[in-house]
């Protein structure tokens, strides 16, 4: 049993139904339940779903704080960037509480952002952050790419005992698909394999996976087969499902909105040159973003970022090496 | 606390008849700006992108506070930016065309509106995270006084803004360093949907937010800021301490945002707009609204004006006339321009 | 303010005389632990990495404060946090150990000195990034609130910590969610090597720095931290409100730290000590050290209790001979305990 | 002409010397200069050597808007995680004013910290985190490894029209080492060969270069012959040298404090497995920091760090793959 729902719903009914479970759920953010008809106010009062003033570190500090004597508390960011004046709690309280104190706290909270808003929000909202966070002991990354995983990664991510940063895209907000009836979770480290193929892998998150199948499909009338691998989660990164499809297909194409070295792409094609080198044929492409931030205007954004076209031009060259090499 | 005081009589004679036109011509330009910046949504959907937001509803209190301002001082405004350029000289055709993306924009269509910059007047550039350019107004501060300039920075940010840890940050070392700035915390009663009694203890407690100056022991005070001549009043007490090394003062300037925070946030291809008011559109208070477009800054200037014979009905009338024809002009150019070369995109990258 | 009254000896009626021995009690036994951390660093050199802090001079404000507190009630200090858990009954043995990097340390040797945690005792953890735990203890205030618990907090900094941008956003909303916590700056006059004064608007300008209550509307108070009772008396109030839902206030408790901001940070393998406090060893001013000596409120206190007839010269020196031998054991503890299994290191990772 | 300096000492006598040179810049921090005695005081006075309170975030931000009107501030921040507090002045306002304006400012500062602190400080101190930083269009990223690098790296730092992020090894401090005498720069993305070898390469920064070396020592008695380079700057990273190096060696370890999924190495494994793949003859293999954060007792940290042995241990796997594939 399923529901068509959007993705920005999906993750709305997450919260709902996990606060729902367990009264030690609770949610606050900025420009949120301003009024007493918000409905989520309404259905768990004042006590639960808070306003905060525009204080990152005090509110994802607040949450740190909250976590570890024994609230699970889910914080609206609004967008990943924000995070940016907050990094010292996210990356160094969050992750390391539980460590220094040998194990005896837990934090259990979710930084929930949207992220890669290219819709001309220009040099300091539209960028994708998430490699910052990516590969911090203690620390793990979602990024769901469709409505189901918005659903049941963010119902994982609540439900974790460890901080999770959960960023959805905001291209993908009104995307709507098929959302399993009831709990519904989504396990950290377990890559989804979108789309099955045996001539090359790729690999993205986010928006990256739609036009990721988009290229593919392209290909498709090429005779190109492709296979497409979400990794879901960041971190933990689920590594072997990639080398294992790497395994079957030889070549490996990595598609990230962040430009090249501040990128995902970078540390798996790292995981796959050390861990699948025998099975590669060809070498390791990264499609990314250009080395520039995110520049205003439509013309300049759009050459600055990954498409399909960018796509389908690095499968086929490293097919044609494949071919190259087997010829 | 000046907050209720009437309008302001006793400064004009400080300013000369030009001076007080001056300050009505830019209220008028400036809320012109806007009303051209907010039609483009309906007029041409898609022209715009990301967010925009307006300055309509602060033009006394921007403008009250650059009358006070020397040539070469700085202006280092937030995102909502597009008022301080247009009272610096900055090409208003320029500055639309910015907006509209195209080459010939302020920034080559890099910015956009939340990035306006036009260092060689004195304005070198916004931040759109809130709070981070306290810090940047304070450090134009401190090259005007390593460099003994005689200039001072004007830094203006949100009653939102003074609860992010860089503006307490800040004014803690710019009084500790002496530094030449005058900071202006633009209260319009909101930061975003939220109403500043929900997020500011100081408001939710009935205090004024210019009581935070004491935690830095620097001067703090309120202000009308629909009454560009009591803003000028209090700023230019401030200008005046910071040219004369005693250091920055806070001054809490009181008014209300006319429009939206800033256009929807709408998914694309979804086309954007702007929407109604917050007071309306969140929160339902109708008459919240309804009272603060009767204290609109500009018709109340200019009726001061009018009763002053500072100002004839039909003189008024040809200075709106000029500005309306000024940013119809805007418009046109910004259409008129190309959007820049996709290859741009990688320049500018590194000096 | 209260800063120059002399020891509180109204106060004393409302503590009985169990709970005045209990804070000598507890002083001492900072006191000496804290003696024999800095030892270690001339007889076992090597055997303490990294950084540790003291809070010697500071336990009539630390047991002062913690004399007001319910069995269940939060504890949340800096880095500078040995004095606490001792306070809360956890062992002196395990703590010692734990500096000492064993694997029967309080926190099996993860954390060192920095990071005592014994969430049992209510004592959930630090920070070593100034100012970062003011938000964490806002978070067990949180906790509290919305379970109901009647659990306040007792959230510890520094002089230095308060130009921490987490302080202000922190104190804003603790004040906004009128969240059940204390805030209790510890003014010791310094921020490592800095003197107050040179870092603070507040002192710079001669006010005192519970003057940053007034951006938030709370109460804010300064006391004096050599005597307890004075100390007991103000936090006492704070505790009464943060109980009773009125939310946070701001005590400014000064003092002066008896000890160098920490060990000197020298580069591995050079063994590292603990150098001469800095208004000796980097301000050259032995006088400032010499007076504040001349009010270490461990004497005092003791002068005051003897005066008291609450207890003898021989009591008091039963208490300190105590001390003494507990910490004592606590050293002979931490050097017979192991050092933990290497590969214990990628343990506590994940919950 | 040179002469025998410390490590610290060298950038300490580039800061002076750019100081005398330009009056442009300035230099503050927390906890620096406090007393009339203070030599650089001395030299130039409150005006341009100032203290500053624990406020990163103001701190930095204050060098960006001081950058874009004229000056040319160095900002002492002792500790590179001192930095997460002000992550956004770093990743999203001083890189990115000059895009955004169209070319129009310029943001000429300099971020120095000391990192790497591996000596009992624990979780909070002791991580690396230049991973965040790296990749970040129009930011710059220093991490020298010998006094020579230390002073020609800072008076490049100095001297660049961007702002730089400068990272010193807290345990090469007291290092010794040949500085030429007189103005020297080292110019940011130029790796630099600290030893010619012919079988592997092996890439490290900071304090890994120091026991890479070791490693190579060590190598050479078992007819190991290994190449060691610094990149000197992760960003720009100099990936043409490393390949270069690649061609002729067809091995590379990568070495780095970082834990694996947050490290520099990734990136460069990244970059070499798509530029240099058809001259790799073994896997790529990264010696990192294992996934935790960094523990206080002396023998869980060491178990954490990478060290010579396991420097050995991987260049050994790939020359023994390579042998493998040879046979
Ligand atoms: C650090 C950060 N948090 C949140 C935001 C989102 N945001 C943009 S504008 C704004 C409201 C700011 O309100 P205020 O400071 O009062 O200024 P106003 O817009 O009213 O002029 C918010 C929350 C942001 N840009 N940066
Ligand atoms: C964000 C940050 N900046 C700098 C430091 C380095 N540091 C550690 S303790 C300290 C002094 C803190 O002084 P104060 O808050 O007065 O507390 P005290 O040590 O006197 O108890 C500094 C600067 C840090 N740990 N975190
Ligand atoms: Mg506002
Ligand atoms: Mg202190």
């Amino acid at each position: 049993m399923s529901r068509e729902m959007m993705y920005g719903e999906a993750m709305a009914v997450s919260i709902t139904e996990e606060m729902q479970r367990d009264a030690n759920v609770i949610f606050y953010g900025q420009n949120m339940a301003m009024t007493e008809r918000d409905p989520m106010l309404k259905m768990f009062g004042r006590n639960r779903v808070r306003i905060a003033p525009i204080s990152e570190t005090a509110e994802i500090g607040i949450a740190v704080g909250a976590a570890i004597t024994g609230l699970r508390p889910i914080v609206e960011l609004w967008m990943s960037e924000f995070m940016l004046v907050a990094m010292d709690q996210i990356i160094n309280e969050a992750p390391r509480l539980r460590y220094m104190s040998g194990g005896q706290v837990k934090v259990p909270l979710v930084l929930k952002a949207g992220y890669g808003f290219a819709a001309g929000w220009a040099g300091q909202h539209s960028n994708c952050i998430y490699h910052t966070m990516m590969g911090i002991p203690g620390l793990k990354v979602a990024l769901p790419s469709t409505p189901a995983d918005a659903k049941g990664l963010m119902t994982a991510a609540i439900r974790d005992d460890n901080p999770v940063v959960y960023l959805h895209h905001y291209m993908l907000t009104l995307d709507t698909g098929d959302v399993p009836e009831g709990e519904y979770i989504v396990p950290f480290g377990v890559a989804d394999i979108k789309r099955a193929g045996n001539d090359v892998t790729i690999v993205a998150t986010g928006w990256m996976v739609k036009k990721s199948l988009a290229a593919a499909e392209q290909l498709t009338r090429e005779g190109i087969s492709a296979e497409v691998i979400d990794p879901r989660t960041l971190a933990p990164l689920d590594v072997e499902t990639i080398v294992k499809s790497v395994k079957k297909t030889g070549r490996l194409v990595l598609v990230d909105q962040a430009p090249r070295q501040s990128s995902a792409a970078a540390v798996i094609a790292a995981e796959v040159a050390e861990k699948g080198f025998e099975h590669l044929s060809a070498p390791i492409v990264m499609v990314t973003a250009l080395d520039a931030s995110v520049p205003y205007s439509e013309p300049l954004e759009s050459y600055l970022l990954p498409n399909e076209d960018k796509i389908s031009d690095a499968v086929r060259s490293v097919v044609g090496e494949h071919a190259r090499m087997r010829a | 606390m000046n907050d209720h005081k009437s309008l302001g009589k006793n400064l004009a004679r400080n300013l000369g008849k030009d001076r007080l036109i001056w300050i009505y011509t830019q209220m008028i330009r400036i809320r012109e700006f806007e009303e051209h910046v907010k039609r483009t949504f309906l007029e041409h959907p898609g022209a715009m992108r990301g967010h925009t937001h307006l300055a309509d509803g602060a033009e006394a209190s921007i403008v009250g506070t650059l009358a006070t301002r020397n040539a070469t001082d700085f202006v280092m405004p937030t995102y909502r930016c597009h008022a301080h350029p247009l009272v610096l000289g900055t090409s208003a055709k320029k500055m639309m065309a910015e907006l509209y993306g195209r080459k010939d924009g302020l920034c080559k269509g890099f910015g956009g509106s939340m990035h306006l910059a036009d260092p060689d007047r004195y304005f070198p550039g916004t931040s759109g995270i809130v709070g981070q350019s306290i810090a940047h107004a304070a450090g134009a501060a401190l090259t005007a006084q390593v460099k003994n300039t005689g200039q001072i920075v004007y830094c203006f940010f949100g009653d939102g803004a003074s609860k992010q840890g860089a503006f307490f940050e800040t004014l803690n070392l710019a009084a500790l360093w002496k530094l030449p700035v005058v900071f202006i915390l633009e209260n319009n009663e909101y930061q975003a949907y939220t109403h500043v009694a929900l997020e500011d203890a100081n408001a939710q407690a009935g205090d004024p937010l210019s009581q935070k100056a004491a935690a830095f022991s620097i001067p703090g005070v309120t202000v009308d800021g629909n009454d560009p001549l009591l803003v000028y009043d209090e700023v230019a007490k401030a200008a005046e301490r910071a040219r004369t090394g005693l250091g920055p003062s806070l001054i809490e300037s009181k008014f209300y945002r006319l429009s939206a925070h800033g256009n929807a946030i709408t998914i694309p291809p979804a086309p954007t707009q702007f929407p109604e008011h917050e007071a309306i559109g969140v929160y339902g208070n109708k008459a919240e609204y309804r009272a603060a477009k009767d204290r609109d800054p500009i018709p109340r200037f200019a009726a001061h004006l009018e009763s002053e014979k500072i100002l004839t009905q039909s003189e008024r009338q040809a200075l709106d006339d000029k500005a309306r024809v000024e940013m119809d002009d805007a418009v046109a150019f910004a259409l008129a321009s190309p959007l820049p070369e996709p290859e741009e995109a990688i320049k500018y990258v590194y000096a």
